[in-house]
């Protein structure tokens, strides 16, 4: 056995432990560190597998900025688990159950498609390949796959203008300015003209004409 | 029987471990959106596995590009939801998943 | 000059002017409408009556427009002698209907009843299968609002069961429509008269187009909605529903010329289905104590010779359940009109409560009685026409249908002279039948007018067969070919 | 012509119902009476033309076509008349007794508010029979008989304030709608058999109709001639009362004693014996049912005779009689004697009419009392009365001279002659029964006019009728007097008529050719018409005869018994009743066939109408159709309601679930 079948052997079954965690822990930030710890064994695995790139893009962005936005979250939010039902419990066994099944169809369909179709490579080409895996990425992204890329932009744009309007607050306490009505004030909207009987003595004026006081 | 070697075959049947995993995870998990929001996270994660794989073993970059997006896509959507969490907090004071029935029949 | 289109669209655009109007003014002009375009509409169809060609089989009055090209679907209008009656009857009923409207009556319920008028008048004339389902079906709204609105205390579970059921059976005939343009990509009726099928696509399109038909008759099973909705309904939307015969005239125009095969292949299970209803209802009829239900099932019944007449694939049978179809009409609106009369007066038509009414009101009695009298069949009057001529063919067609063909004679006697012993004679026996007042000029006049016309065709029913009969010869002619 | 003799009193009932109440009483009865004196005399000169006029020009029959009523393409319906002497003779006994009863009714019915409307109901009374009589096909026919049966149910409703006149009406109705049940499926029996419902083309194809099989379902064959027939004889045996369906006319008095006698007894009842005797080439076709008839009409006939004797109701005591005479006549029918059943029709029509009138005379000068037991001795207060009605009786009872001896003595001798089966039974039952009339005959006839007064003992409480109280406290304990000259004088002629009606028309009705082609027996099959015309020997001979034959005797014996049980020994009867205690509680209970109408057919009837309502409706129309496809509609989203937990993981367990089964469908290859 080679070292990087070693490598793959341990990584794989650090992730798979790590995964595991996540969904069982009980405490959710423990969940959330074993995710960044499945984030982590990901990333090595892609590097293995060449993809250099996006191995670090995952730990930056996911382990660096999504990952830390889960704690915050977690942290903000003060959940407090009362659950005080045993870890394992009676709807796990459909669950457990779908999964295994799930599982023996996958690995039946992969192990069918590797013997029926042998054109598959059985060796990683990445051996082979240069490495400036990023240059390549990049031309391929900037040329071929331009209006994905814009539209996955307005796809983050989307969605991060979702995630404020979702969350903001309006303070009923803010004062702003807003600058469209300054804009758009008439004079009518300011200044009222008001006609007061001039020389009236005032029982006369109530007493007579109190629809006049009105404004013209 | 694929060997010791790690080929394109292991790769899958990890993806695939991962997939059931989560998937176990998002049907098991009664009390914790949050946790529901990660094991989301990893069954994107056991897709770009798949692809990566695929991307090295056919040597064609087009599946890392797709992997560019799903990561994308997986960042919007746990920011999205994330929100959505933050707000149904603000609501319901709670994260559980089992107190969510309000689409009852 | 298109003048089946003048009639179908009158009295729905004056409807619609009538709804509009209805506010204004305490709602005198709004009646003053639906008043004015009731004779108008009456006058157009007896335009129509004098300048029928009665020893024509074909189509007159034709008109015809492409609607949707794509599907070949036409505005297509024109009457025989099959719907020439009925339109007729249709435009008397409505005059009579609305004329009979009292001083304080609503104006979208002269609305609806404007409107379903005009429908009923597109329904009889319509050529097109698909206009023919529109306006069969759009004869449900007005109709549902009318009862649910302006009905009795139960109106809404009897208007939402009448709904229900006729929309159940007509999405069965839709299925067979468009099945029928798959094979032969138009929707003309009468194309399809002539269309080869096999038998056992007859057989499913029996079915199909029994469901509507059936339902609307009413046939039993399908019946359960006809007597709450009858008894629920507003004396004027009671006798529009009632009085227009569109179930049975389905079964003429589409059914039997259709899909005769089919119909020769069933014919024993409907003459059953016919036979049950005529003595069930009969006895159903005999033990009701409310005078609009037993009316209900009297009509109902009755409606069973005529299903009966059709399938004896008799002339005699057929002509008499046409003739039937017409005297049924006429004597149902009679009967509702002097239980509205009564129930008025009484606030409701209780039969045991409110006997010895000839006291009171003897010009309503005297007129109940001669209704009565039409509806058991007495010679003389429209009712024994028909009865008369299905008994004759039945028995023609064995022995044993005779019989129970017959025994309407006897039964349907039984629950009107018992009715009209309960209701007309014998002392007073409650306190507020003593104070009622006799019909006024207005309701004496309605009613004399359907005593009238049933006296007249049941003293020359010739008037009526002659306009239908070279159109029923022609009908018999296409049952008679198979298509197999 | 023709036309106006139906058309004439049609015109004055319409003209008394609806103009009546506006104008003077006694213009009502004015123009009814003129319409159907008109009537009358028109008839009579039909028949007048008939016997005198046709012979010589050899006119058998005249057809008058009105207008065509319905063209059914294959045939024509048609509204017209077929003068023959059958119609002729018909006419004329309607129209007649019509008249006299019209007259009568001016004074019978003259404190009745409803004089108008009782004059419009015996006008079109009039009329239908007249359509009936003179119809020249089933259409037309049946059109007068069910005219004369609507007639007879607002007639005998008309005190409609009393229930059990409505209900007798109803009853009389009904009864005759299960008669009409089998003359309407005898009338589509030959129409489906020969297509047409003309008279005249029925008979000249009768011939057509032997040998012709019916089903009743498949499989199941009978003669069709039979099966008409006996379904024609249903029709006539409701019409005509005959056992079973004769519980109507007894009932039918509570209406008013002029149409008791004009259409319970003179006319309408008749019209079932006249339309078989009308049908007699088809019923000659048939023995089975001319066998069915004799066993009917004997039955009728001894049956109805028994019933009579113990009748306490004057009215009852004579339509039993009635009854029992339509049972004559039926048997005469059976035994082909046509032309003797409508001999016996119309001398029954004027004897019967007679007694009728008589009783009803009696029964206003006792203030509406009908009750036998309180009357008696009225031979010296009404003369007039006591005279015609001792003649209707004697006429009745069928002592020569009188003109029930020349029509009742030929029928029984065609019963005796008769070879269908049941003619022996027949012929027993119609000679006790001779004996049976004289009986109650005379006992009512005894207790009425002999013996003492009784009526000064009624009570206040026994009157039947509303209208009677008004006059009758004022007038209670004067003593009966005779009626006026509106009612004598109908009596006087019917009793001349019962006198001579026979000796003047036996010879050329009976056995001469009166008929001629009107009335076809077939002398061969059926000879007992040729036989008593083979020993006809002239009217003094026949008179002779008489003394020869048992029924003579026995209707004297008869007399005799009643005199001694009224008369002599009034205290015997009363023993004779205790001690046959059994079998008059029998005849007191009309042989139980009411109680069984009541127990069995009605409330059978009600109960299967309400099972059908409970059961059909409510359950299964409404309950298991409507409600139960709502409730099945409403069970099924219900469950599938559950399915729509709201988890989250619900929802994504069957989403993997889905994703599984695609997997495993689809999934390889």
């Amino acid at each position: 056995m080679s070292f990087s079948a070693f490598l793959f052997y341990v990584l794989a079954a650090i992730l798979l432990a790590s995964a595991v965690r996540v969904v069982s822990a009980r405490q959710p930030v423990h969940a959330a560190l074993s995710l960044v710890l499945a984030f982590f064994t990901m990333a090595a695995l892609w590097i293995t597998l060449g993809a250099e790139f996006l191995g670090l893009a995952l730990v930056v962005i996911y382990v660096g900025a999504v990952m830390v936005l889960f704690l915050f979250v977690l942290m903000m939010l003060d959940v407090r688990q009362t659950d005080k039902t045993p870890r394992w419990r009676l709807h796990l066994i459909p669950a457990l159950a779908i999964g295994a099944l799930m599982l023996l169809e996958i690995v039946l369909l992969i192990v069918d498609g590797v013997k029926t179709k042998t054109a598959l490579p059985e060796s990683a080409a990445s051996m082979d390949k240069p490495l400036d895996n990023t240059r390549e990425l990049g031309k391929l992204l900037f040329e071929d796959y331009l209006y994905s890329l814009e539209l996955v932009g307005v796809l983050l744009l989307v969605g991060m203008i979702a995630a404020i309007v979702l969350t903001h607050r309006q303070s009923r306490f803010a004062k702003r300015q807003e600058v469209s009505e300054q804009i758009a004030v008439t004079r009518d909207d300011r200044l009222r003209v008001v006609s007061m009987p001039a020389e009236v003595e005032a029982e006369d004026a109530t007493a007579h004409s109190p629809d006049k006081t009105g404004g013209h | 029987m694929p060997g010791l070697e790690p080929t394109l075959t292991h790769y899958l049947l990890l993806a695939a471990a991962l997939l059931v995993i989560s998937l176990v995870g998002i049907i098991a998990n009664r009390r914790n959106v949050l946790v529901l929001l990660m094991a989301i996270e990893l069954v994107l994660l056991s897709a770009n596995l798949n692809f990566v794989a695929f991307s090295a073993y056919y040597n064609d970059l087009s599946g890392q590009v797709m992997t560019m997006f799903v990561l994308a896509t997986a960042a919007v959507e746990s920011a999205v939801g994330l929100a959505l969490l933050i707000l149904l907090f603000r609501r319901r004071g709670n994260i559980a998943v089992q107190t969510l029935d309000v689409m009852k029949g | 000059m298109p003048v089946l289109s003048l009639l179908i669209w009158l009295p729905i655009i004056a409807g619609v002017a009538v709804l509009l109007l209805q506010r204004v003014d305490g709602g005198r002009p709004s009646r003053w409408l639906a008043n004015a375009t009731a004779w108008l509409a009456f006058f157009i169809a007896a335009y129509v009556l004098c300048r029928f060609q009665s020893a024509s089989a074909a189509m007159q009055f034709s008109e015809r427009a492409m609607w949707i090209p794509y599907f070949g679907i036409e505005y297509s209008l024109g009457i025989d002698g099959l719907s020439v009656l009925f339109i007729g009857m249709n435009a008397l009923i409505t005059l009579l209907v609305i004329a009979a409207q009292k001083a304080d009556s609503k104006g979208s319920y002269l609305a609806a009843l404007l409107i379903t008028s005009g429908l009923t008048y597109g329904a009889f004339s319509a050529r097109d299968a698909v206009l023919f389902y529109i306006f069969f079906e759009a004869m449900l709204i007005p109709m549902y609002l009318a009862i649910g609105v302006f009905g009795g205390p139960q109106r809404k579970y009897a208007t939402t069961k009448f709904f229900l059921y006729t929309l159940f059976g007509s999405l069965f005939m839709l299925l067979a429509l468009f099945y029928l343009y798959g094979v032969s990509q138009t929707f003309s009726m009468q194309a399809w008269h002539h269309l080869p099928l096999s038998l056992y696509m007859q057989l499913i399109l029996f079915g199909a187009f029994f469901m509507a038909f059936a339902v609307k008759t009413p046939m039993w099973p399908l019946h359960a909605w006809a007597p709450d909705a009858y008894v629920e309904a507003p004396t004027g939307a009671a006798i529009m529903l009632a009085s227009t015969k569109i179930g049975a005239y389905g079964f003429l125009r589409l059914l039997l010329p259709i899909v005769p095969d089919a119909a020769q292949v069933l014919a024993p299970w409907m003459i059953a289905l016919s036979l049950l209803a005529v003595i069930y209802f009969g006895f159903v009829a005999l033990a009701q104590t409310d005078l609009k239900r037993l009316i209900a099932y009297s009509s109902v019944a009755h409606m069973g010779l005529v299903t009966l007449g059709f399938f004896l694939f008799n002339a005699v049978a057929l002509k008499g359940a046409v003739l039937l179809m017409v005297s049924n009409a006429l004597v149902v609106a009679a009967l509702f009109f002097c239980a509205d009369a009564l129930k008025t007066r009484m606030g409701d038509c209780r039969l045991n409560d409110c006997g010895g009414i000839v006291n009171a009101m003897p010009w309503l009695a005297t007129l109940l009685v001669f209704f009565a009298m039409a509806n058991i069949g007495l010679p003389g009057t429209s009712g024994f026409v028909g009865e008369f001529l299905v008994i004759l063919g039945a028995v023609g067609y064995q022995l044993g249908v005779g019989l129970l063909a017959a025994t309407v004679v006897v039964v349907g006697a039984a629950y009107t002279l018992w009715m009209v012993r309960r209701l007309v004679f014998g002392p007073v026996t409650h306190p507020s039948v003593s104070a009622l007042t006799d019909l006024g000029m207005r309701e004496r006049l309605l009613l004399s007018v359907l005593a009238a016309a049933m006296l007249g065709f049941g003293l020359w029913p010739q008037v009526l067969l002659g306009m239908a009969d070279a159109s029923i010869t022609q009908l018999l002619a296409h049952m008679a070919l198979s298509k197999l | 012509m023709l036309a106006l003799i139906p058309l004439l009193p049609l015109f004055a009932a319409l003209f008394a119902g609806f103009f009546g109440r506006r104008v003077p009483r006694g213009w009502s009865h004015w123009v009814c009476c003129a319409a159907v004196g008109i009537s009358f005399v028109l008839s009579a000169y039909a028949l007048y033309k008939v016997v005198f006029l046709w012979p010589a020009l050899g006119i058998q029959a005249e057809v008058v076509t009105l207008y065509t009523w319905l063209d059914l393409g294959s045939t024509k319906l048609t509204i017209g008349f077929l003068i023959d002497p059958l119609s002729a003779l018909m006419m004329v006994v309607v129209t007649l007794v019509s008249f006299l009863v019209h007259v009568y009714t001016i004074g019978y019915m003259k404190d009745d508010p409803g004089y108008a409307r009782f004059f419009s109901y015996i006008a079109f009374f009039t009329f239908s029979m007249l359509m009936l009589v003179m119809s020249d096909n089933f259409l037309q026919m049946f059109f007068g008989w069910e005219g004369v049966g609507l007639a007879s149910y607002l007639l005998i409703g008309f005190w409609y304030t009393r229930p059990s006149a409505t209900k007798a009406g109803m009853k009389a109705f009904l009864m005759n709608r299960v008669g009409d049940f089998g003359f309407i499926v005898g009338i589509g029996l030959l129409f489906a058999a020969l297509g047409t419902l003309n008279f005249g083309e029925i008979f000249a194809r009768v011939d057509e109709l032997k040998g012709l099989e019916v089903s009743l379902w498949p499989g199941l064959e009978w003669s069709l001639l039979t099966v008409a027939c006996i379904g024609l004889f249903v029709g006539a045996m409701g019409k005509s009362a005959q056992v079973p369906l004769h519980t109507w006319l007894p009932d039918s008095m509570e209406g008013p004693t002029p149409i008791s006698a004009l259409i319970h007894a003179a006319t309408m009842v008749t019209a079932g014996i006249f339309m078989v005797a009308r049908m007699s080439p088809v019923f000659e076709g048939s023995d089975a049912a001319l066998s069915f008839m004799i066993i009917i009409g004997a039955t009728t006939a001894i049956s109805m005779a028994l019933l009579g004797l113990v009748q306490n109701d004057i009215k009852r005591v004579v339509a039993y009689s009635t009854l029992s005479q339509l049972g004559y006549m039926t048997v005469a029918l059976g035994a082909s004697a046509y032309s003797a059943a409508i001999f016996h029709l119309m001398t029954h029509a004027f004897f019967k009419a007679l007694l009728f009138l008589a009783a009803g005379s009696v029964i206003i000068a006792l203030h509406h009392e009908q009750d036998l037991r309180k009357m008696g001795g009225l031979r010296h207060r009404m003369p007039i009365t006591y005279w015609t009605a001792l003649i209707g009786a004697w006429a009745l009872v069928g002592l020569p001279p009188f003109s029930g001896f020349f029509s009742k003595e030929p029928i029984i001798e065609a019963a005796r002659f008769a070879e269908v089966a049941g003619h022996t039974y027949a012929y027993w039952a119609l000679t006790l029964g001779v004996f049976l009339t004289a009986c109650y005959t005379f006992r009512m006839i005894f207790l009425a006019f002999h013996g003492e007064p009784r009526y000064g003992e009624t009570s206040h409480g026994s009157h039947k009728s509303h209208k009677a109280h008004k006059a009758a406290h004022k007038e209670h304990h004067e003593q009966p007097k005779e009626s006026p000259w509106v009612v004598t004088v109908p009596l006087i002629v019917l009793a001349v008529c019962s006198v001579f009606a026979g000796i003047l028309f036996v010879q050329p009705v009976l056995f001469g050719d009166y008929f001629g082609a009107a009335i076809r027996g077939d002398y061969v099959a059926h000879p007992a018409m040729a036989v008593l015309h083979a020993e006809w020997r002239g009217i003094i001979s026949y008179l002779l005869h008489a003394f020869l034959t048992p029924p003579l005797w026995l209707a004297l014996a008869g007399i005799a018994t009643a005199w001694y049980f009224t008369l002599v020994a009034p205290k015997a009867a009363g023993r004779l009743t205790h001690g046959l205690g059994a079998v008059f509680g029998v005849f007191k209970n009309h042989f139980y066939i009411d109680a069984f109408y009541e127990r069995v057919m009605v409330r059978g009837t009600h109960s299967a109408a309400s099972w059908f309502v409970r059961g059909g409706e409510r359950f299964w129309s409404e309950g298991v159709l409507v409600q139960g496809t709502a409730r099945l509609v409403h069970w099924g989203a219900q469950s599938l309601r559950y399915l729509q937990t709201g988890y989250l993981y619900h929802y994504a367990f069957a989403m993997v679930l889905g994703l599984l089964v695609l997997i495993t469908l689809w999934g390889r290859n």
